[in-house]
């Protein structure tokens, strides 16, 4: 129920991302969230709301908390010793740090790629399967339609589709993120958590992956962690700041690139720290 | 949703079943120990420690054994200890990517998986036989220090590689000859991974019986040997003769002897980890 | 605790695993008289012992049957010359499981079906044995062909000295044999009469039928009377000449015959009358005093 | 100086070569031995007959009955070590809490340095008598308390090296499969164990080699009677086992039940020679896979 | 017996590097020295003289050779797998790759310092003694003439006069660094190679570091390889700019930091890249 011209929270600022009008619009919502590690506080009270089918780029210099604060949307966090956080977060208006929550529930619909590219040593095929194999479905006809559809969606299936049994880690870099991605879409998620997608990746590869985002964008919400400046640019609907924990400015990524509110994301942005 | 119920009480199972399979084995070791215990403390004393072999259980001692045992641990010690310490610098140190090399590395990680007995075999044909040793501690400790070889080489050039090449390189760069650096520097800093290396196999030493037996250890010898070419028994040795005994109380003497050999084994394999982690912790670089 | 001992005041001991008894015994006491002595003994078996023996390593070899004909060829082959002297008498237990119900008497015939080589792979069940028995499977336990109670035994019951099947448990180590014997419950098993006795509340003891159709028992009675047939034997020791001149050796084989009644009776065997004990001395004092005779330079 | 070093370097070296002569020996030996049996017995015989009554006067010389009570144990031994053996490491790396984990890893690890005489003395003494109330035809000396007690023996190896192959596997791959909404138990068996795959194998190669080498247990608890049988329940007789009887007592040197012991031996040899390589051989091509 | 205006060689370019009257008087010569890790060429064709009581700063970006250059000087590489080198080095005339040349002899010539203090885990005193005793010398009071000197040199003697016998290890890393100093002067060398001894310092150390490298200027010929600009213009005479295994410009410090000859120079000493 809040107003039209209303902005996220985040820590002390006032920035306008993208706007929609009803609550039910954010599809994920973050509420004064402190993260520790043990006494050591990763994230400072940080409000964000995320609105669906979007893509919102993090971005800050190393060790502000980025991944750490994109991993508390699939509870990444919770085998971490010493993790603990205050706050609330909200998919569709569920809490899902909820005991009621069961977390392997949350993740398949809150998928996630990780910076660098991790298939299971098992033919390109099981990996793409795994997430439906440990479902408990045993339908293979349902399986390989599911194969099929993922790796084309993530602009694979071409390159590949002869060698669906080659060991998956035989791929190139490029390939093994996009099959990553593939093995993530298999299990129809609805937001997919991306932390640094690209960046042990060569620049053709790179590109790649950017554009597969790019289409993705209709029918998953995306959260995309990078450190390269021009792939948030290219990327992302709005962008969210952090430095040193705390979420010094959110909004659109126009807006932030060409004209932050704050010295500190002109600095960053501009490269002179960070 | 079923299926994530499903899976989560699988995980939930496991927990336990890992919890409680990890615990049953310690439990079992637990039971296996408070046997012992229970069936041979009140044995154990010093008549029991000083007494020699009689034909009455409650007069039999192990002295003869644990002397025996510390002639055995003592020569093999004289012997493996430079012989796996020099094969393991010159592994090390020397001839690095060799063809040579490379092959007494496969040749040590094979002599590692020999069997024991095999080991007799070949004391009582080359130490027992054809050297003429006879049945004497010699012949066993010979044995034995080539069984332990593999261990003391391998944990001698772990210990090598942990020192940091800065030394070497430090050390190099004064002028120091290749051995002068070995012995001045490489050796005193590893010294004490070395040391841990040697005293977990001779805490193996102190508890093999085959190879020992086929080399002809299995003796009834009443009396303490005085030399290294005397006849000998172990306590491992007077231990296996007693548990082949039918009588309540040559089992009992053997459960009591057997708590004096895990007291050494246990205590030998305390100050290893003991020293090691001092070793560890010093050499923090 | 002693001082230097010379190699002459050391006194090798090997052979039958049935006299070792008697022996390690006598030894055991032998300490107290002369303890600087060192005497060891082992238990490779009466053969295992002779081994040895012939090939002058000991001084003297414990036998629970007279030397074959072959080892005293070797004995001349190798100059070795020796005196016998008995020490005691023993009869062969024959036992089972004390929870074995069934077998309340063996015959030598049965035995003999029991034991002889070609049986090895028949005669696998009780019942092939005596048809009302169980139809259990056999698991026999016996000493090693090393033993002299093997060969005696094989000799009175087979009818050839080392001949039986093979497939049994076979151990110098007369305790392997009560443990297998005593934990088995279809098991047979046959050893000296002393290991018995000192067993009893683990073992069944069988009967044996003698030719005068009568079931015995071993026991010190029976086995003194030769009631106890075929399978009582006299025991022996067997000294070595050249060992035999030596002072330490005539103590202590002289400290043996002394005694070798009262510690055979303690331990379960079957003493000999004293005079008997006597004349074994006299025949050893004659034997070392003499001049060499068999020795051939 | 130079001629210092130089002899330092040859005393070194020499030290090294005696690890080959060692090998040598061994082999060399094992082979001298056997090949004066071989001219006795034809190799067809040893390798195909099914009794071993080498001291007997009917003499038989086939080894099937030794490899079938080493088979026998150790196929026992491994039933009970590799499950085991893999549950505890999956538990210890995958569940068990850091400092849970200090304590009953070293914990464990005592079970491998116990004489092996000892685990002899608890399998007569302890196993066999407990497993009769359960088995009453269960024979005093017996395959089944043994290789349960080897089992036992062996687990520390197990366990250790597949943690140790377990925990070199990349966090990467839990994270992955955590981030898909797997749960531990799915994480550990569908992605950990079959990364970790060659270690495993390696670890239960190398306790195979170990159960097959194993003396003192099976020499004291298993009876000391050559049979062909995989029968559990009654006694049986290993090649080690074998060799230490006929240790025990006195074979003279040169006769064809002396060289029975080489001949066993070198079989041993062969067995464990061949077991150790092929886990050589995985193991160094597995450390290339993940470093 | 060359002309007093020549300059020293270097492939492809003429440097103008503090001249003097005579051959003899080039300490230190480097002549085509290719030098190899197995098929990688580390060091392409240089050519560097060095004259003697002067300090020579070896600079350029990251991977280009510096390190390798400089532990020709004293064989360590010797000990590299896969090295090999074509070219000579003389040292006062003498090829010290000649094989009549004992290597330990030549080090004890040629001190070397590290980049990470590396004292041996004994005390200071033996620390110092090392180089001694290994020479077979026994002269107790002649060696603790020699560790007091050298300590005094490296002006470490002050601070730790009355702890001789503590552990090396228990310094704090600028007083390790100077230890490993007076450890290489007590053999009494005539040159010394540093290999960034500074890097691993805070900057009050590196600071008595530079001074003391200038103090020992007039009594060793000083070779040091940095990473830090300032720190090859503060304390050096002559300067070699080295890039992918080439010597790019070799002179004069105040000339090559002012008005280099090569647009390269110019561009890693401005920090345009590096
Ligand atoms: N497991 C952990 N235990 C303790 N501290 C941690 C842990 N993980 C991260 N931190 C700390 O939390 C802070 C934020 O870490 P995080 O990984 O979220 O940063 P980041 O912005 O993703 O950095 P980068 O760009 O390097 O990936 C850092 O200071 C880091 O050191
Ligand atoms: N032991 C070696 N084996 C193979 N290549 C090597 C070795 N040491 C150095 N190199 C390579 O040789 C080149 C020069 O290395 P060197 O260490 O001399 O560079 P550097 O200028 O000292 O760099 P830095 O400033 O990082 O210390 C580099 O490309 C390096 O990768
Ligand atoms: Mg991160
Ligand atoms: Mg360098
Ligand atoms: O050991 P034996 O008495 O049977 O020879």
């Amino acid at each position: 129920m809040e107003a039209e011209s209303q902005s996220p929270k985040a820590t002390n600022v006032e920035t306008k991302p993208k706007l929609h009008s009803d609550d039910q619009e954010y599809k994920l919502r973050a509420e004064n969230i402190d993260v520790f590690y043990d006494d050591f506080q990763a994230i400072k009270n940080v409000s964000l709301n995320i609105v669906g089918n979007s893509i919102t780029a993090f971005i800050g210099p190393s060790g502000c908390g980025k991944s750490t604060f994109l991993r508390l949307f699939n509870r990444m966090n919770d085998y971490i010793d010493g993790f603990s956080m205050n706050g609330d977060i909200y998919m569709e208006g569920k809490d899902i740090y909820d005991p009621s929550i069961k977390v392997e529930e949350l993740r398949k619909t809150v998928g996630m790629v990780f910076q660098k590219p991790n298939p299971f040593p098992k033919s390109i095929y099981e990996n793409v399967a795994y997430g439906l194999r440990i479902q408990g479905i045993s339908d293979e006809d349902y399986i390989e339609e599911r194969v099929v559809e993922s790796l084309k969606q993530a602009t694979l299936f071409e390159e590949i589709k002869d060698n669906l049994d080659k060991q998956a880690t035989a791929l190139s870099g490029g390939q093994q993120q996009r099959l990553c991605i593939a093995r993530a879409l298999a299990v129809k998620p609805s937001v997919l958590l991306m932390d640094e997608p690209t960046s042990a990746l060569d620049p053709i590869s790179s590109g790649k992956i950017e554009d597969l985002v790019h289409e993705l964008k209709s029918d998953y919400t995306i959260v995309i962690v990078t450190h390269n400046m021009q792939q948030a640019g290219r990327v992302s609907d709005n962008t969210a700041f952090l430095y040193m924990g705390s979420l010094i400015e959110y909004g659109d990524t126009q807006k932030i690139f060409t004209n932050p509110e704050k010295d500190r994301t002109q600095n960053y942005i501009t490269g002179r720290f960070g | 949703m079923n299926s994530t119920e499903s899976s989560r009480l699988k995980d939930k199972a496991f927990r336990y079943i890992g919890m409680g399979t990890t615990i049953a084995c310690v439990l079992i070791l637990a039971i296996f120990i408070g046997f012992i215990l229970y069936q041979g403390i009140n044995r154990l004393g010093w008549d029991f420690l000083m007494a020699l072999p009689s034909r009455f259980a409650d007069q039999s001692g192990i002295y003869t054994a644990w002397i025996g045992t510390l002639w055995v641990l003592g020569l093999t010690t004289l012997i493996s200890f430079p012989l796996g310490v020099g094969a393991g610098i010159y592994l090390e140190e020397y001839g690095k990517d060799t063809w040579l090399n490379s092959f007494l590395e496969i040749n040590i990680a094979n002599l590692a998986g020999v069997p024991s007995v095999i080991y007799g075999l070949l004391g009582l044909e080359a130490f027992v036989r054809i050297m003429k040793m006879g049945n004497s501690i010699l012949a066993g400790s010979l044995t034995l220090a080539l069984l332990i070889l593999p261990i003391i080489i391998v944990s001698t050039r772990e210990s090598i590689r942990a020192v940091p090449s800065s030394i070497r390189d430090a050390s190099n760069a004064l002028g120091a000859t290749k051995w002068q650096t070995i012995w001045n520097q490489i050796l005193p800093a590893s010294f004490g991974g070395i040391l841990t290396g040697v005293i977990l196999a001779l805490s193996r030493a102190v508890g093999e019986t085959a190879p020992l037996i086929v080399v002809g250890a299995l003796a009834y010898v009443p009396f303490a040997p005085q030399g290294p070419l005397d006849e000998f028994t172990v306590l491992p040795i007077q231990i296996f003769n007693w548990v082949t005994r039918p009588q309540h109380e040559f089992v009992i003497n053997a459960a009591a002897a057997i708590i004096v050999l895990l007291v050494i084994t246990f205590a030998m394999n305390g100050i290893a980890v003991y020293l090691r982690n001092r070793w560890q912790s010093k050499m923090n670089w | 605790s002693c001082g230097p001992s010379g190699p002459s005041k050391e006194i090798k001991i090997d052979g039958s695993s049935t006299v070792y008894p008697i022996t390690e015994a006598v030894a055991e006491e032998y300490r107290s008289e002369a303890p600087n002595t060192r005497v060891t003994v082992g238990f490779s078996g009466t053969g295992g012992g002779f081994k040895k023996f012939l090939r002058g390593e000991t001084d003297i070899n414990d036998a629970s049957r007279a030397i074959s004909a072959s080892e005293t060829e070797t004995a001349k082959e190798n100059g070795i010359d020796y005196v016998r002297l008995s020490v005691a008498f023993d009869g062969l237990a024959v036992v089972a499981n004390p929870e074995n119900d069934w077998v309340d008497y063996l015959t030598v015939e049965e035995l003999k079906k029991i034991w002889r080589p070609s049986s090895q792979g028949k005669v696998t069940h009780w019942s092939d044995v005596r048809e009302e028995w169980p139809d259990k499977e056999l698991h026999l336990f016996g000493p090693g062909v090393a033993s002299g109670t093997y060969d005696y035994f094989t000799e009175a019951i087979v009818g050839e000295s080392g001949s039986s099947r093979g497939d049994f448990t076979a151990s110098e180590d007369d305790n392997v044999l009560v443990q297998g014997v005593s934990t088995d419950q279809s098991a047979l098993g046959f050893f000296g009469l002393a290991f018995y006795e000192e067993n009893m509340d683990k073992l069944k003891l069988v009967p044996i039928e003698n030719e005068n159709g009568k079931k015995v028992k071993p026991s010190m009675k029976t086995v003194s009377n030769d009631t106890y047939s075929p399978l009582s034997r006299p025991l022996f020791i067997y000294v070595n000449k050249e060992a035999a001149k030596r002072k330490p050796v005539q103590d202590f084989v002289n400290f043996y015959l002394s005694n070798a009644g009262k510690l055979a009776k303690q331990i379960g065997y079957v003493p000999m009358p004293d005079s008997a004990y006597q004349a074994q001395k006299e025949k050893f004092k004659a034997f070392y005093s003499q001049s060499d005779t068999t020795t051939a330079e | 100086m130079k001629v210092k070093e130089k002899i330092i370097e040859k005393i070194l070296a020499a030290c090294a070569l005696i690890t080959v002569l060692t090998t040598v020996g061994i082999i060399l030996i094992l082979t001298i031995e056997a090949v004066s049996f071989f001219q006795e017995v034809s190799i067809i015989e040893f390798l195909t007959s099914t009794e071993w009554t080498p001291l007997f006067t009917q003499k038989s010389y086939g080894i099937l009955p030794l490899l079938a009570g080493t088979a026998l144990t150790t196929m026992i031994a491994i039933a009970v070590a590799l499950p085991i053996g893999l549950i505890i490491a999956v538990y210890l790396n995958e569940y068990a809490r850091e400092s849970v984990r200090k304590v009953l890893k070293p914990l464990l690890e005592i079970l491998a340095v116990v004489p092996t005489v000892v685990y002899g003395f608890f399998a007569l003494m302890i196993v066999t008598p407990f497993l009769k109330t359960f088995i009453p035809g269960l024979s005093g000396f017996n395959a089944l308390s043994p290789g349960i007690v080897m089992g036992i023996m062996i687990i520390p190896f197990v366990s250790s090296l597949s943690e140790d192959a377990l925990s070199s596997v990349p966090d990467s791959l839990r994270q992955a499969s955590f981030g898909m909404g797997s749960t531990k138990f799915q994480t550990a068996f569908r992605v950990m164990v079959p990364a970790a795959s060659s270690g495993i194998i390696v670890s239960a190669i190398l306790a195979i080699s170990r159960a097959v080498g194993e003396t003192m247990i099976v020499a004291i608890a298993a009876g000391h009677q050559p049979r062909f049988t995989l029968d559990p329940t009654v006694p049986i007789e290993t090649i080690t086992a074998y060799i230490v009887q006929i240790s025990m007592g006195d074979v003279p040197h040169g006769s064809t039940a002396y060289q029975t012991i080489f001949a066993a031996g070198i079989t041993l040899f062969v067995f464990t020679f061949i077991l150790n390589n092929i886990s050589y051989w995985i193991k160094s091509r597995y450390q290339q896979k993940y470093e």
